[in-house]
């Protein structure tokens, strides 16, 4: 716990107060919450993250627990317990195929453009796919890539995270093996005879873009 | 390797054309060419790695041509791969043209079996994510929750310089203020009229001027002006209405006023 | 929840795993839950009330508590955390013409009615100017004149000294000084009514205002 030194001057709660805080804190909200806005709403002087790890503890194998969703903490029910929960179970729209494919190629190939995810597929996505993909705040806009026509890019959110139980976008399952498997490269088609290249890239002078930018 | 691929050629028309017949009725059913390519390479059975792409070709072609005899529509871009893989085809079989530019069959070949495998992964990657445990279906968020109530704290601040054009503000107001007779310190002729019109029917001798001014008018200097200006001008109108009579004995003199009689008409 | 019948046969879970499940059922359901409710939706041969008891010790003196409303349960925030769910923020801005106005006729004239205020201003002063200024503590009650009614009179406080860094109310620049610095030299158009608006509309005159000021 390095604060700097003005802080000292307030006395900050006990850590075991903060602890307390914490928990009245994310027991009142649905959503993830960062620890940043934790600073903010707790006394000055006070540790969230300290406190958390602590209360990450004492939740451990209870019916709840303390769980990480990008940068935030949330509370979730321990996912051995859902059976209990008919009631409380929304019936999420039906993805469809095409829908649920562009989510997973967004989300291990982030960021990614329309035109990568349409090569991948080898067909086109239909704006219908990608909307519907945002409005449920799934995916959202990335930042432009730096290439001819500068197209947007997707990536997944913090509610996509959220929704499937990941920390990070790093903890998708097997994005290990196909990163190994060179599987999540954007390699080009051989020639300019490529199958489905569209508006599509040189990868190559798409790094030196980015490098000469940042 | 001529004769390997025919036998593939053969085997493929015993299983695989009835199965492509099969895929053909359901046609709608694909996403495109490239998941129908990845359908027909599951009758391989072999790994996605030691595919044989020629096989494909033929059989997608086939696939094709089945279609076409059975006047289904096929959409275009499943025409453009047939057509591309008919050129692959023909890339594979016959011998390198030296003469010739671009990609050779075989990295071309090795690109398709590239696209297949990463949706294929694709496609397992997605399964793999919807059986997680999902938020809403396996694991829950808090259903009581507590607004945060943003308390919005105005402060108000000025500066001495808002200050000073304020009071400036309303003094430079002041000094455009239309002008408006001061009536407390001062008496009208009208007043001085009613106040003598009572008074003078008790003045039968000559009465100096200054006795009929009213009392507590003489000590301010301004009230005394306005109250001798106004009883004066009140004489001269009583007489002037001929109920009086004024006289001054010389320049600075008191002036004395009496009540006319009637009878000396 | 349709359990099959032979769920007597197996044994009801150790009173830990339905400390969890409660805690879960509690956390995640949008309504106070009775045991009668707790009973239905936990497995055949559970306790919950046994459960509660135990979960409501365990939450004692915690940032959340156990509470009993009517005949259900809820987990609801300790009572002495209630200040977190509120997030303040504080906003800045300038004093109202009006309010301005009058406290510059207080700092001026003072002491001063509010009858006198509205003689100078030359309108009324509404309750809430005033409200605002004892509020922000910069005027407050003077000594009530000796005239019939014997009205209050208003003040300027040291805390308004302090904000404009006045020594003395007397240390404010007199008309002479504010005419030197460019005041009160604007006049009107014939006709017009308002006067010296700096935040008002006729940009030239202002402009030759800041023009004299600084």
């Amino acid at each position: 716990m390095s604060k700097p030194e003005n802080d000292s001057l307030f006395e900050a709660p006990p850590m075991g107060e903060q602890e307390r805080m914490v928990e009245a804190i994310m027991f009142a909200t649905a959503d993830p919450v960062t620890v940043q806005e934790l600073i903010g709403r707790m006394p000055h002087g006070c540790d969230p993250a300290a406190a958390i790890a602590h209360l990450r503890k004492r939740y451990e194998g209870r019916g709840v627990n303390l769980v990480k969703i990008d940068n935030a903490w949330a509370i979730r029910t321990a996912p051995d317990l859902g059976f209990l929960m008919q009631k409380e179970t929304v019936e999420t729209r039906k993805l469809s195929r095409a829908a649920i494919e562009t989510l997973a190629i967004v989300a291990y190939h982030q960021p990614v453009t329309r035109a990568e995810i349409e090569e991948i597929r080898g067909v086109g996505v239909s704006r219908g796919t990608i909307d519907q993909l945002i409005e449920m705040e799934w995916i959202r806009f990335g930042r432009r890539r730096m290439t001819p026509g500068r197209p947007v890019t997707f990536v997944v959110t913090p509610m996509f995270l959220d929704h499937f139980g990941l920390e990070t976008a790093r903890d998708l399952p097997g994005l290990k093996d196909l990163r190994a498997a060179g599987l999540l490269e954007n390699r080009p088609p051989p020639g300019s005879v490529g199958l489905m290249d569209t508006d599509d890239v040189d990868p190559d002078s798409n790094e030196e873009d980015q490098t000469e930018l940042f | 390797m001529q004769q390997d691929l025919d036998l593939q050629d053969d085997k493929l028309s015993v299983s695989e054309r009835v199965a492509a017949e099969a895929l053909i009725v359901d046609v709608g059913a694909f996403e495109g060419p490239l998941d129908l390519l990845l359908t027909l390479s599951r009758t391989q059975k072999v790994d996605l790695r030691q595919i044989s792409i020629l096989a494909l070709a033929r059989q997608y072609l086939a696939f094709v041509e089945k279609a076409k005899q059975l006047r289904l529509e096929l959409a275009a871009d499943y025409l453009v791969m047939a057509a591309w893989l008919a050129f692959l085809k023909s890339r594979l079989l016959l011998p390198p043209d030296p003469k010739e530019e671009g990609p050779s069959g075989e990295e071309l070949a090795a690109h398709l079996a590239f696209q297949l495998e990463r949706l294929q992964a694709m496609r397992e990657s997605a399964a793999k994510l919807m059986a997680r445990d999902q938020l809403g279906r396996d694991f829950f968020a808090r259903g009581i929750t507590e607004d945060v109530q943003r308390v919005r704290r105005v402060s108000y601040t000025a500066t001495l310089l808002d200050l000073m054009q304020g009071y400036a503000r309303i003094r430079t107001r002041d000094d455009f203020r239309p002008f408006v007779m001061d009536r407390q310190h001062v008496m009208t002729m009208e007043q001085a009229l009613e106040r003598m019109r009572h008074l003078i029917g008790f003045a039968g001798n000559w009465t100096e001027i200054s006795s009929y001014l009213p009392d507590g008018w003489d000590a301010d200097p301004q009230r005394r002006r306005s109250t001798t200006a106004a009883t004066f001008a009140a004489s001269l109108e009583l007489a002037k209405e001929g109920k009086i009579e004024i006289r001054q004995g010389e320049t600075f003199a008191p002036i004395q006023i009496r009540k006319k009689a009637p009878r000396d008409e």
